[in-house]
């Protein structure tokens, strides 16, 4: 059993089972709060922007350019950037490319199980707007409306040097402490979940992945 | 487990000591390759917004959205692509079919914001840093997506075309029009410089349907003379296909005419299916030629009762008695006229206004007066001894051959000018059996006339003698002969800007002998028949009309159209002014019911 | 290969015997022996390999075309057989018996069509999509286009002009065609 | 007292030191395996840059008290084990509690450590996390067998149980280090080391492709701050512990530096090179092998130093 | 053929019974999709006793875009785009197929100087797939040093993608009636050149991976095909081959400009996983040879497109095919059935992974170690794209 460290208990898990609920928190999740002293805020941000882990999960074509970034030829490693498997340790989610109803489950889940500040990068077209897949039956067409995104990449696929750079904004970002779209999860969450559940039909899940 | 497998791995460390594969700043390093498809680039200048990136785009990336800089210029629809980089795919079709070959890629690649609303921009407009982007991908040369070729259109041979005046153009094939429709990108730009705004996109798409009355139903939305425009049109719509700017345009002309022909002319009452229901009010028109008759057909489907009123035997006006047979047999005007006749309009042959009837008469009797009487005076060469007995005018020629009479012009001829009357002249002496020169005062590129017209005149054997300024004509030796002297021209460049003019060399002077001189330099109008009271009233210029708002005239019950009231002087144009005074009179006649055609805005294409 | 068509014939109601290719064949058989005739082919014939099953929907006759493609590797050749079944009773004998993988392409039509196979394993088990709650999406009237817009929606702030119906607006607005 | 705090003190300055020299040698360690791969790899700041970013890290879950407490076992463990480990010979100040029976201690609290680990990661009720521990434990009980016996031979070999004393015998020249006198328990116990450091074959227990990542699964934010900077104390205090039972132990923190690099880069040079063993494969290599070389190790002193 | 595969009467695909996990005894287990032990975006729903798997069932979905019904509502020019992104890492043979489909419907001839630009496209794709499979069965055994190499040197050859076709992922250079561009200037010495080190790094490769103990360790013996799985399994490709059957669509039914190039099928005897991943190193070989030969005879000029018609509104007659290519993983086909209209009637894309990824690996994984899945996984080169389109 996962002890949260939420403010009120409010959220209600509809979806999930009697003996579930036991076994999850109802906790609604809190909004980052910066350090008091600005300059502690402003050196945490600073390391932060350095040690960007992603997460491995390739939710999309954008993982194919993945593996050449992390590897030798575009050594992603030297910018800071690592991948990491689970989510708890992660920092950055990249999304690669279009999202499939299916996929976004485990998007949500995924992004709600990292610890804040955390940063979500959308990599190419579809997030966007639909991309290639405007008309498909089973991708969403705006991401912005599920996941908060801290920066948008356009490209199909973007190339690694423009994940490069991409990266590199997100650092400069961070460091202007202008990376909040936690915060903004948070603060909307209602409506990032009502958007949710809108195309996630088949709601298994506690509201609030802890 | 062997020594060797245990050992062998160690050999990783070799690329310890060579150099890394890592690219050290990718970022700056690593542009796209030459041909990359990276973000799109648009010469707007070039671009005519004809919308095909749009339509071939599968991702609806592109929007063409109104550049208000390019708004108005000729065959450009003022319309630039749009793209929203959430949906495009760089897959560069847009670029390929292209069809004015602006639109291209920079090998630029990196765009990274946080506003997703932000990845629109229309490429040549907005200012992008990589607009002019040496590198990226171009269509490459011999790739194509429409066939950029038109199909050739089957001709009779100069050798058989000059013995007969059986008509040149022999007409497509059905594979040949569907080849050939199949070319159209359908973006509309013709419509809008066609005079009478046919629906081009919609006829030739009814042709790669097979279903040619639906073309013909389309056609006569906005033209009753569909087997002439098929013909001889001036055709504007193909000066300015996009197709044309790196191939050659769609043979719009020639598909109109295929669309005419496949339907025979007993079956234009039930596809038309004009249904007329009479109004009670009674509309007077001057001049059965196309404008008038054009004015005819959109009044008689209003319900009112048209009576025309014609000078000369026959309908049809210039058509009839300027267009020479080979280009327009009479049948194909025939099937045109007797369709607008068979609807109940009643045509007054023979009847002239202010000789036979009134013009105040007609004001009188009819609650509207539609007036256009044409160019039917030669234009005089105003120079010393042009009424020499054996200087004929071109229109007189044609109208002699038109009619079947001997228009005696001997067996060496020379014709005088460069629009398309004094080729047809000139073809029809060929065709009579004489040997013919003609004299322009410009170059051949100058000459006004269709350049196809000029090629088969030369085809026919006909003599061009460009930059010749007639001087005189001089009584020859013999009184069935006649002399002309001319002189040759150099071509001076305007200091104001306007295009070079011819100055005659005063030494290079020439004298020869023909058997006739046919003038062809152009026509005027014959408005005598109103009264100076009236004249003054109609505001005629130049012999010409200024018509206002619907053809109206400055006299209320008087709309005026065709060649007498307008700059271009051709059919195309007249059949408009006839449709569109239509309106006016519909208006007049009507006005709580009346609508100005309004086409709503939005909506993708059909 | 005309031997094998006789054979066929000989044993079988097949009809629309079509040859695509060298080395391409379809032919039509009916529900119930359809699945007797592709046992025929994989043990006696030699068309060993399942390439795919799929299906097409002809909306309007009424019927799912099932193609099942064999292939025999001695003879290179390759062997469409076409089944049709009623759209309203989409039902047919499942063959997850003949190959291993035959109740993947079952379970897939399934889902993606609606056409059950009776006895096949996890058949009604989510294979692409979760949480369905539309008709079969590959089904032809299912209309990918509307149901995306209503669903997930798209960016606001897009505006397209017909190049045609731009110009008329703004160059001859009361000239052209009338609707009449 | 005073003495004692003293001591205290002088070893908060080892344990700072030894850190930190972890760290960096992490990142160059780091540096090394990205030049064989074909990059260039992490600055020498990242691991700092990481572990200051992790404790900036929010938490907002947690497993329960056992979940906290192991990664704090953790780094006790590893503190522990530095803590009666002396770091230089002949140096009072930084030699921290050496006594007498130091090295039995050392070697529970290198056990310590991991326990503690596995019952904080087996508190975050991740099934990675326990396959990770089962696989980890195991395999880690398997090195020891190797590296106990290599330890015991040279306990005879020296008689001795106390660390200072083994570097003692060790001195006035190299000639007098373990890895010549006694090379077989070296051998032994190198080989052991492979599996001690986590780098391949070895690594099955931290392994991304063959189960996430294993017992920190769960741990985020300042428990894994914790476990990076025990990873970097520990992994020092191993490659000091090693210099001084076989290469002589250090006088200075240059020999020490360069002695404990060397001795890392043994692990580096086939880690690059081989993927990694199952676990079962793993538990089988030491228990062959290494084992019988420490076996030997033990009748090798018996039999030939010690006759 | 030597070894028989008629179908076995001994070979059950019955599903084998869900262990019952209220016993306590077996521990269910996901791997993936969020996970770096999985071959793309899918995931195993594994039950283990101990350590070994008892029941493996593969899910697949997460990236279904529905490709198939996008297909059936864009025209035949605008599907060349969107097919390529059926299977990520080789998008080629998609436009290929694709293409080929097409224009046997059509009736279109495709000049010789594009048959061969197609052929030397493919072949190029495949060494770049091959290299990163390489990395990828590496680094599922955890040895980082090879993909590092291995997808660095793949970039290379993605340069000459990118020369060659304008970008590095979706070319997008094959196109119904023919292909894009003919090759840039220079490209042949630059080829050459990368080929020429390609070989080298093969070399490299399979001294530190092929000759590895721990390497064979892991891979001899795991997940073992027998030939008499093969047809009824509907196992295709290098997987097939790696049991001693030489098929090879390449040889078999030559297509392109396969029928003039020189060489071999090559086909193994030890169906484990290093015996599939030794066979793929020796056509990541053979592929290199094949570049090069269609570098030698590919002509530099002439046409590369067929006419065509205007693409905006082409009508394809109607028609029915299936055209089939083989690609890294084996067979990879495009059935096709058209109506007569601007827009296709149905395409069936088959891809291998799909029962390599499914009814392969449920079975291959039932008593496998759970620490060899991701290996076992990649040994069977499965794209999860290709299965759910």
């Amino acid at each position: 059993m996962i002890k949260t460290l939420g403010t009120e208990d409010t959220l209600e898990n509809a979806g999930l089972t009697d003996e579930e609920q036991q076994l999850f928190s109802n906790a609604r999740p809190r909004a980052y709060e910066p350090y008091p002293i600005k300059a502690v805020e402003d050196f945490a941000n600073w390391a932060r922007a350095n040690s960007l882990w992603i997460l491995a999960f390739g939710t999309g074509c954008g993982a194919i350019e993945l593996r050449p970034l992390m590897t030798a030829r575009f050594d992603a490693n030297r910018f800071g950037v690592a991948g990491r498997p689970t989510p708890r340790q992660s920092s950055v989610f990249i999304i690669g490319g279009y999202a499939s109803v299916k996929t976004l489950k485990r998007i949500i889940r995924s992004y709600e199980q990292m610890q804040g500040p955390k940063f979500v990068i959308a990599l190419g077209i579809c997030p966007i707007n639909g991309g290639m897949y405007f008309d498909s039956y089973n991708t969403v067409n705006r991401f912005d409306q599920y996941i908060p995104v801290d920066l948008y990449i356009t490209g199909c696929m973007p190339r690694p040097e423009v994940l490069v750079a991409g990266i590199m904004e997100l650092q400069n970002k961070i460091k202007a402490g202008r990376c909040d779209g936690a915060n903004r999860y948070v603060e909307n969450f209602d409506w990032y979940k009502a958007n949710q559940k809108k195309v996630i039909k088949n709601w298994d899940m506690p509201d609030y992945n802890w | 487990m062997n020594l060797r497998d245990l050992l062998s791995p160690f050999f990783v460390w070799q690329r310890a000591f060579e150099k890394p594969y890592t690219s050290i700043r990718p970022t700056i390093d690593r542009p796209g390759a030459p041909a990359y498809r990276g973000f799109h680039i648009n010469v707007s200048e070039e671009c005519v917004g004809c919308g095909s990136c749009h339509s071939i785009c599968q991702n609806h990336a592109i929007d063409m959205v109104p550049a208000a800089e390019f708004e108005g210029r000729t065959g450009d629809s003022g319309l630039r692509p749009r793209f929203d980089y959430g949906r495009c795919c760089w897959c560069g079709l847009c670029v390929d079919i292209c069809t004015a070959a602006s639109l291209r890629m920079s090998n630029e690649y990196a765009w990274i914001s946080e506003d997703p609303d932000e990845f629109h921009f229309t490429a040549g407009v907005d200012d992008k840093p990589w607009q002019n982007n040496e590198h990226g991908y171009r269509r490459a040369e011999g790739y194509h997506l429409y066939p950029p070729k038109r199909i050739e259109m089957d001709m009779l041979s100069p050798d058989e075309s000059v013995q007969s005046f059986e008509e040149v153009a022999r007409g497509y094939s059905e594979a040949q029009a569907k080849l050939e429709a199949d070319r159209c990108v359908e973006c509309g730009i013709c419509v809008a410089t066609c005079p009478a705004h046919m629906d081009v996109p919609d006829y030739i798409h009814s042709i790669r349907d097979g279903d040619y009355e639906k073309g013909l139903q389309l056609m006569y939305r906005t033209n009753p003379f569909p087997a002439t425009c098929g013909r001889i049109c001036t055709r504007r719509c193909e000066s300015v296909c996009p197709v044309g700017i790196l191939g050659e345009p769609v043979a719009i002309r020639w598909l109109k005419r295929f669309i005419v022909d496949q339907v025979d002319a007993k079956d234009y009452p039930r596809i038309l299916n004009d249904q007329i229901i009479e109004s009670g009010h009674r509309v007077a028109i001057i001049g059965a030629g196309p404008g008038g008759l054009s004015a005819a057909y959109y009044l008689r489907k209003k319900g009112h009762a048209v009576t025309v009123f014609e000078a000369g035997e026959t309908a049809g006006g210039m058509l009839r008695y300027g267009v020479p047979s080979y280009r327009l047999p009479d049948a194909d005007l025939d099937k045109d006229i007797a369709y607008i006749v068979s609807l109940g309009v009643d045509i007054r042959y023979n009847t002239r206004i202010g000789k036979d009837i009134d013009f105040e008469q007609l004001l009188q009797d009819y609650a509207a007066v539609f007036l256009s009487t044409g160019l039917s005076v030669p234009s005089n060469m105003r120079i010393q001894g042009e009424d020499h007995a054996r200087v004929l005018s071109g229109l007189q020629v044609l109208a002699d051959v038109a009619s079947g009479r001997d228009p005696g012009i001997g067996s060496r001829v020379a014709v005088i000018g460069g629009g398309n009357v004094a080729m047809d002249a000139a073809r029809v002496s060929r065709r009579l059996g004489a040997e013919v020169t003609i004299l322009y005062r410009r170059r051949i590129a100058d000459m006004p006339a269709d350049e196809e017209e000029i090629h088969e005149s030369q085809e026919e054997g006909c003599n061009i003698v460009p930059q010749a300024i007639p001087v005189e004509i001089i009584a020859a030796d013999k009184p069935q002969q006649v002399s002309i002297k001319w002189g040759e021209a150099e071509m001076v460049q305007d200091p104001t800007g306007g295009r070079p003019r011819p100055v005659l060399q005063e030494d290079r002077m020439h004298t020869d002998t023909y058997d006739c001189i046919i003038s062809a330099i152009g026509q005027g109008s014959d408005l005598d028949f109103l009264s100076k009271e009236n004249q003054q009233q109609l505001a005629i210029e130049w012999g010409k009309f200024t018509p206002g708002e619907y053809q109206q005239s400055a006299l209320q019950k008087v709309f005026v159209g065709g060649d007498v009231a307008n700059r271009t002087a051709d059919a195309i144009s007249a059949i408009e002014d006839g449709h569109h005074a239509a309106r006016g009179i519909e208006r007049l006649l009507n006005p709580d019911g009346f609508t100005a055609t309004q086409t709503d805005n939005t909506g993708e294409p059909a | 290969m005309n031997e094998l068509l006789e054979r066929l014939q000989r044993h079988f109601d097949v009809n629309n015997i079509n040859v695509l290719k060298p080395g391409m064949t379809t032919l039509k058989i009916g529900k119930d022996s359809a699945e007797i005739l592709i046992r025929e082919l994989r043990d006696r014939e030699g068309y060993t390999h399942l390439n795919f099953i799929t299906c097409i929907d002809y909306i309007e006759d009424g019927i799912f075309t099932l193609v099942y493609m064999l292939h025999n590797y001695d003879s290179k050749h390759t062997l469409g057989v076409h089944v049709d079944i009623d759209r309203e009773h989409e039902e047919m004998t499942s063959i997850h018996t003949l190959w291993a993988q035959a109740w993947t392409y079952q379970r897939e039509l399934r889902e993606m069509y609606g056409i059950n196979f009776p006895g096949s394993p996890r058949l009604d088990e989510d294979f692409c999509l979760e949480g369905w709650d539309q008709i079969p999406p590959m089904r032809r009237e299912f209309d990918t286009r509307v149901f995306s817009e209503e669903r997930f929606g798209h960016r606001e702030g897009r505006h397209s002009e017909v190049p045609r119906v731009h110009m008329k607006m703004e160059l001859y607005p009361k000239r052209g065609g009338d609707e009449e | 007292m005073l003495e004692w705090l003293g001591k205290v003190g002088d070893f908060s300055l080892t344990l700072l030191i030894v850190t930190l020299y972890g760290l960096l040698v992490g990142a160059y360690i780091e540096r090394v395996i990205a030049k064989v791969q074909g990059r260039i790899g992490i600055p020498y700041s990242q691991p700092f840059i990481n572990i200051l970013k992790n404790f900036f890290k929010r938490t907002a879950v947690s497993h329960g008290v056992m979940f906290y407490l192991g990664p704090v076992f953790r780094i006790a463990g590893g503190i522990g084990t530095l803590a009666f480990i002396p770091v230089i010979y002949g140096n009072e100040m930084f030699s921290n509690f050496s006594m007498s029976g130091d090295l039995f201690l050392v070697i529970y609290f290198m056990f310590f450590g991991q326990l503690g680990m596995a019952l904080g990661a087996g508190e975050s009720g991740h099934p990675y996390s326990a396959i990770g521990i089962a696989r980890g434990l195991s395999q880690m009980t398997a090195y020891e067998v190797p590296f106990a016996l290599a330890v015991i031979s040279i306990v005879i070999q020296y008689d001795t149980l106390s660390i200072t004393e083994i570097v003692a015998a060790q001195q006035g020249g190299w000639q007098n280090w373990t890895l010549f006198t006694n090379w077989v328990a070296t051998l032994a116990a190198m080989l052991a080391f492979l599996g001690m450091t986590g780098y391949s074959p070895f690594d099955i227990f931290l392994a991304p492709q063959e189960i996430p990542i294993g017992p920190p699964t769960e741990f985020h934010s300042a428990y894994l701050g914790l476990l990076q900077t025990n990873r970097a104390l520990f992994g020092a205090t191993k490659l000091i512990l090693f210099m001084n039972l076989f290469f002589g132990g250090a006088t200075g923190w240059v020999e020490l530096m360069i002695k404990t690099l060397l001795i890392y880069m043994v692990a580096i040079v086939v880690g690059v090179a081989f993927p990694r063993f199952r676990v079962d494969q793993g538990i089988r290599f030491f228990l062959k092998i290494p084992t019988v070389i420490g076996i030997l190790s033990i009748i090798y002193v018996q039999m030939v130093l010690l006759s | 053929m030597t070894l028989s595969t008629g179908h076995s009467a001994a070979l059950d695909f019955a599903q084998p019974e869900p262990p019952d996990l209220s016993s306590g005894k077996y521990v269910k287990l996901w791997q993936g999709p969020q996970h770096p032990g999985i071959t793309g975006n899918m995931s195993l729903e594994l039950v283990l006793d101990g350590d070994t798997i008892v029941s493996c069932k593969t899910h697949v979905g997460y990236l279904h875009r529905g490709f198939e019904k996008l297909m059936e509502r864009r025209s035949f020019i605008q599907n060349f785009t969107v097919v390529c992104r059926i299977a990520v890492p080789e998008p080629t043979f998609n436009e290929y197929l694709y293409s080929h489909a097409v224009e046997e419907i059509s009736g279109i001839e495709v000049p010789e100087r594009a048959i061969w630009l197609r052929t030397m496209n493919l072949e190029l794709m495949r060494l770049a797939s091959f290299l990163m499979w390489i990395g990828g069965q590496s680094g599922a055994f955890g040895q980082y040093t090879v993909p590092n190499w291995t997808l660095a040197y793949r970039d290379y050859v993605l340069d000459l993608f990118e020369e060659m076709t304008g970008a590095r992922i979706y070319h997008m250079y094959i196109v119904p009636g023919g292909v894009r561009a003919g090759l840039p200037d220079g490209f042949e010495e630059r080829a050459r050149e990368i080929m020429k080190g390609a070989e080298k790094l093969l070399d490299q490769i399979e001294r530190v991976m092929f000759n590895n103990v721990v390497f064979k360790a892991r891979s001899k013996g795991l997940g073992i095909i027998t030939p008499d799985m093969v047809d009824p399994y509907g196992i295709v490709g290098p997987n097939a081959r790696a049991c001693g059957l030489a098929r090879d669509i390449r040889k078999d039914e030559p297509y392109l400009a396969y029928d003039r190039l020189d060489f071999e099928t090559i086909s193994g005897n030890e169906a484990d996983a290093y015996g599939r991943a030794y066979l793929r190193l020796q056509e990541t070989r053979q592929s290199i040879n094949l570049i090069r030969q269609c570098l030698d005879h590919a002509p530099t000029d002439g046409p590369f497109q067929a006419d065509m018609p205007n693409v905006l509104h082409w009508k394809v007659p109607a028609g029915e095919t299936y055209v089939k290519a083989e690609c890294t993983r084996g067979e990879y086909g495009y059935y096709m059935v058209t109506d007569g209209s601007e827009f296709v009637r149905r395409v069936h894309v088959r891809g291998p992974s799909y029962t390599h990824a499914i009814a392969v690996m449920e079975r291959l994984a039932v008593g496998t170690n759970i620490a060899d899945i991701a290996g076992l996984m990649v040994s069977l080169h499965t794209y999860p794209p290709e299965i759910e389109r």
